[in-house]
């Protein structure tokens, strides 16, 4: 079923494999990913339900985009975005986009033989939790704002000092790769989390879980690879974005359904508030957002899939339509429901901090904005 | 197979079409498309090659056979398009495209309708809409354009506007008002109206831009033949309805652009080579505004893109209704960053200074799509109550005899 | 002269206050302003201080001298308020300010009036308001609480939403309908209840924010003295009225701002101090969200200014109604614009991350002020309505009996 | 009645005189400056009403802020804003900011005792139209878009060579003040019209008249200045953005006016187009944009009059939110019009017009905000 290339990635699965996967996905979540299961998850110091993770594992979505001889699906972009969909949708608490995506894409895009085949397999199973540590203390996941330096130590060691910040779900981490600066320019490591010192920080968005790693002459293992380093940690990027636009394009979606399903309830004035066009138009509005976003992950996933040369900017412009779209609509989604979405109680508040998260994980909009206009030439 | 024909495999169909064309296309002397859809390219030589398209069933090939059709399913149908396509020969996919042979095959009467669709498969005829009034711009229904029953014939008084092509036209598509004592909806009917007689009077209107591509058209006592009325007397909403969804799902993709014409630079996006040549290109602000316009054009057209995927798939697609309102912002949008990006350039106007003629000129003609074609705020209703299934607002007229409707005392 | 007192000249008062502060203004321990107007500054000094100064009839001075007034004209009650504002003395312009007993002395029956106004001037009696439900947010005149006459008393049962100060109030502001075969807006009627009684239950409501200001209030057979009615009955909705005007005056310049009380550098712009200390004043698209943000808010206080000159003037002023829709987009901008200038930054919360904490709170804590006391979208019917006089919206349940509007079957 | 200090304008007119000049002014107005008055002058080479300009003139309002002993009235900022919130109303077509304010202020600023003598009475009385070049090609009103070079030449007289634009009526002027830049500094010229190249551009706003003015090797009159000329060229600038201020906020207050009533007339639907809440909180939300335009004018001309350091601060601000504010209620009023606008005949578009005129006169917006945030300190 698997023919991968190495700069495309043609399609593995079918798309009738496709339509089963996320429809069996999204049985599961409508099972096991409810809101009171959200917010019972949240609650949790780990921040994610290992029952569920399990089950995600053997239902491949936890290893889809990890080569099938590792023990993944070996999916491709598209599928992996049509999966974030529905588990964006669902809120979904978990490392998923770290461990499944970013670390895993960023060992498979550096190509170390070794490294691959002694983490691929546990990561790919869920039995292993995996995240990278790629920016510093002012985010931005470029190579300037890494504060991490590598210093070359005996026997082919290396050891790593400074700090990485906004490491998604690093407190939990079993696997850790780290971006860090060597005299010959951005290397990755792979290091033990039990030799660092790791703080979890106080996320606002609480289905969240976020790091700061504090290096301190901590021994280090270069990986290998074939391209320079950081052009590997954009490829593990950019295909976290398509995931991520994916997340924000599935919790837009169903941020509008609920809404709009509320609008069609609530009278006031003797009418529903849907017939109001102050309501009505702020729907159609966000309709526009919504499809707009889902066009652009999907489109970005595809471009990614075919290695197009537009793929970056493909990529940039879901990651800013995205996540401007989901604020909008999370935004507008409190305002629709008035008073009752002012209270802890409601949903609607989840789905917002989600989106604030959303918009500053791997570059904020403006950054890509810029990026998408450098891509196109500019 | 909707006529019995024997089924044709998909790899026979193409190499029917293929040989076809080999046969019969060689080409046509420079085509001029009329502005906006509604004009016509009238060339001698373009009309002859369309006839020869009608009659071998290339133009319509998803409709009945005895209407110039093959009875062929869409996915076939699509195969033909694009060996026309291939070879750049006009003509082809009218059964999607031509929204006056699609009005006039569904609700033409017996005796109208052999004479009217072929003229209007091989494009003898010119069209114009006969639908917006000084009194009625959003509402449609609320038209007060009379046509009173005479014998045989129809007698026409009031007037249209935002008419294009009404000068040049040999019908109009028309809806007027035939019973007053019924619910505004229920009393207007639809015709096909001849236009060259004495009682049309047609006159240009002079729009924001200082343009004229529209007209007034003023009836006094103009005669329509009954047998031009398309559907029953009293059904024309309905009639206008399926008209009117041929036009919005196509207006998202065919809005104008600047009217200058200067030349883009090497295929770089406009915006860019805009602010390239302003010398603003550097400028983090202009960037930013930049990169949003891009990004609202590209994501309509993947909007449209997807509809389009979908609707093939068989999947109805509540996307297209989307494109008028999502390019309605793109236009007005793209209009202040061309503003913003000459800065006191756009103070400027005419042949000299063709960048600030774009920038202004986009500025008012924006609203030819915000406004025109339903407003913005008829479409959000539109998308909130078709797409959403929100719920309508209390109409005050809708079962109210429209002689008693406000306005109409 | 209200009272045919004899006229003073505007010196001769100026003198008559600075003398009277003079001999008794000797400051007071450190004031506790409650939380958004609705709790009380509670010392024993305070009080004794309050009541000082209403039987002096500085508190209410524009009032008749029956009601602890001076029956003066507004400039000239105005002249007190500034004389006290200088010394920094508390209580005079209680005529102008005082929510509670301003409605009291309006609408209150002749045996609750000489109780309750003294009172309010001094500050007694904890306040709340009782009008929001689960069911009526923006619609008020849909309340479901139901308030049923038996003898003396009023029989009040339902429910109440973001009440704030509900558990320390005396007595709460209450709308209950107490007649359910009338159009809504006529079946409702106005008490001040005591809140200190076993059929009232006070719980806590956990906000979007993760504070709690606000409780649920819930009344099983609570009881209310038929005196305490304000107004007649099923006059409720006149009552009302009156009293939301009052509020929605000072809700444009009320808001609160973050929460993190994180000292702002030398009087500074908080924004910039912001920017500045996050290393991103430099950034030139930063630099234009800031100075926009601070437009608005300078703005609105310009406006608000102005609207308080036309008021002295005697000018009736339209302005003041913009307040609220005003500051509803200052603190959403504001939340906008301090996210954009932290970046990755916003993605933390609590005590360690006080900015993070502010942009957070205020992005929440923002609807409080565009959802609270009538949405963005009230307020734009108001302002459309009442400023510009636009026609009202079809009203379905106008004239309707209440037990007929539907979700109230 | 005068007492006007150098650095402050204190109050030289009482209100009830302001409320006396601004009533007679808005009679007259609207006696002889109609919509059809305006779209004939428009049509007219000049571009101003000769007749209308010399009641004016008698009236004051040509000579208003210019001081009595040259003929004006001596009145101030405060007093301009009020009068120019009527002229916008009615869309006047003139040089009242060229001539009155503009080149007026520039000769006060500078103290050139001789051409103030000289020039000011005929400016003030309206028999000479005077206006001044301040900016190139690139626009932008700041020193660094100057591109007229100064050289002294024989028996203490200069030429000056290049290019200014922009020039607000500079093809009607009979006197031509022009910024050029000199070997020490950038100084204030005086020059005979007829001995430059003036060419009329085409503005899209057709109630304004633009012009560019070629130099080359034109004899020019230095004149005399107590202060660097750049900072009289920005006080002239910023009594003329406070005149345009007014005159934005008094035509968006004006547009809005005339869309509330349409608002109120119109049927669609069996129903007034005012009660639907589309039109309704539209038009709530212009109201918001006009009040704060009408502040923002009023206070930037009470700091002016003060002499207050935030003067600066509080013009930019007024410059950006009246702009903002008048084409945005500009734009709404057409699409609040609906079919009817997208007329030629209809009177919006000149107002949308001379909104996208005063918005890039004397500065852009984004310019102002940056000169605001400056000017607090950041």
């Amino acid at each position: 079923m698997v023919t991968q290339g190495e700069d495309s990635r043609l399609p593995v699965i079918t798309a009738e494999d496709r339509t089963a996967l996320t429809d069996s996905l999204r049985r599961l979540l409508a099972d096991r990913c409810t809101e009171a299961d959200v917010r019972r998850t949240m609650e949790t110091q780990s921040g994610y339900d290992p029952g569920l993770w399990r089950e995600l594992a053997e239902m491949g979505v936890v290893g889809l985009v990890i080569e099938e001889e590792y023990g993944g699906v070996g999916a491709g972009p598209v599928e992996l975005e049509r999966v974030t969909e529905e588990t964006g949708s669902a809120l979904l608490c978990g490392p998923l986009i770290s461990s499944g995506v970013l670390a895993a894409e960023l060992l498979r895009a550096l190509g170390d033989a070794d490294a691959k085949s002694r983490l691929l397999p546990g990561v790919a199973d869920g039995a292993r939790l995996a995240t990278a540590a790629l920016t510093g203390r002012a985010g931005g996941w470029t190579p300037e704002t890494i504060e991490v330096d590598a210093k070359p130590g005996a026997g082919g060691g290396w050891s790593l000092s400074g700090v990485a910040s906004y490491v998604t779900h690093g407190q939990i981490a079993d696997v850790l790769l780290v971006a860090a600066k060597t005299p010959d320019g951005i290397a990755v490591f792979e290091v033990e989390p039990s030799r660092t010192a790791i703080k979890a920080l106080p996320a606002f968005d609480h289905t969240l879980r976020l790091a700061e790693i504090v290096f301190d002459a901590t021994p280090a293992r270069r990986l290998a690879g074939s391209k320079p380093a950081w052009d590997a940690v954009e490829q593990a990027l950019d295909l976290a974005r398509v995931a991520l636009a994916g997340e924000q394009a599935g919790a837009g979606k169903r941020t509008l359904e609920f809404t709009v399903d509320y609008a069609k309830t609530r009278a006031q004035f003797g009418r529903l508030i849907g017939s109001f066009q102050a309501i009505k138009h702020m729907a159609a509005n966000l309709v526009l957002e919504s499809e707009s976003a889902i066009s652009a992950a999907r489109h970005a996933a595809q471009a990614l899939a075919d290695g197009s040369p537009q793929a970056a900017a493909a990529i940039s412009l879901a990651s800013f339509a995205c996540a401007d779209a989901f604020n909008q609509i999370a935004a507008d989604a409190i305002q629709m429901h008035g008073g009752i979405a002012f209270t802890w109680a409601h949903p609607a508040h989840l789905y917002l901090r989600r989106a604030r998260a959303d918009a500053q994980l791997f570059g904020a909009s403006a950054f890509h904005r810029e990026r998408f206009l450098q891509r196109l030439g500019a | 197979m909707a006529d019995g024909a024997p089924a044709l495999t998909d790899d026979a169909l193409r190499a029917e079409v293929r040989a076809w064309l080999a046969e019969h296309w060689k080409g046509l002397p420079q085509p001029r498309p009329g502005p906006g859809g509604a004009g016509w390219t009238t060339t001698p030589e373009h009309r002859a090659w369309l006839a020869k398209v009608v009659e071998s069933g290339w133009a319509a090939p998803r409709w009945p056979t005895e209407w110039y059709g093959r009875g062929l399913a869409d996915h076939q149908a699509r195969i033909i398009e694009r060996e026309f396509a291939a070879v750049g020969a006009p003509g082809s996919g009218q059964d999607r495209t031509n929204l006056w042979a699609n009005t006039a095959l569904a609700y033409a009467s017996p005796t109208f309708k052999p004479k009217i669709v072929p003229q209007l498969l091989k494009q003898e005829v010119g069209m114009c809409l006969l639908y917006s009034e000084p009194g009625a711009g959003s509402d449609l229904a609320g038209i007060r354009t009379r046509a009173d029953r005479n014998g045989d014939h129809f007698v026409v008084n009031g007037q249209k506007v935002w008419t294009s092509g009404a000068a040049t036209a040999d019908y109009g598509m028309l809806i007027a008002r035939t019973d007053w004592d019924v619910p505004k909806h229920k009393g207007i009917s639809f015709f096909f109206l001849p236009m060259k007689q004495e009682g049309v009077e047609v006159r240009p209107l002079h729009q924001i831009t200082g343009e004229s591509h529209f007209n007034e058209v003023f009836f006094t006592d103009a005669i329509c033949p009954a047998e031009n009325l398309l559907g029953a007397p009293g059904a024309g909403w309905g009639v206008l309805q399926t008209a009117l969804a041929y036009e919005r799902s196509v207006m998202g993709e065919g809005a104008r652009g600047p009217r200058s014409g200067v030349a883009e630079s090497n295929g770089e996006e406009p915006l860019i080579a805009l602010a390239r040549e302003a010398g603003v290109l550097g400028d983090p602000l202009i960037r930013q505004e930049i990169a949003k316009v891009i990004g609202y054009r590209r994501l309509n057209a993947m909007n449209t893109a997807r509809a389009k995927s979908d609707l093939a798939q068989g999947t109805s697609s509540s996307i297209m209704s989307l494109g008028k309102l999502a390019m309605s912002r793109i236009l007005h949008e793209e209009a202040r960053v061309r503003t913003l990006i000459l800065g006191a350039g756009s103070l400027l106007e005419g042949p000299d200074h063709p960048r600030a003629e774009d920038a202004n000129f986009l500025t008012l003609n924006a609203y030819f799509t915000s406004i025109g074609g339903g407003t913005d705020q008829i479409q959000r209703n539109i998308i909130g109550e078709r797409v959403l299934g929100l719920p309508k607002e209390p109409e005050v007229d809708r079962d109210v005899p429209f002689r008693q409707v406000r306005g109409n005392a």
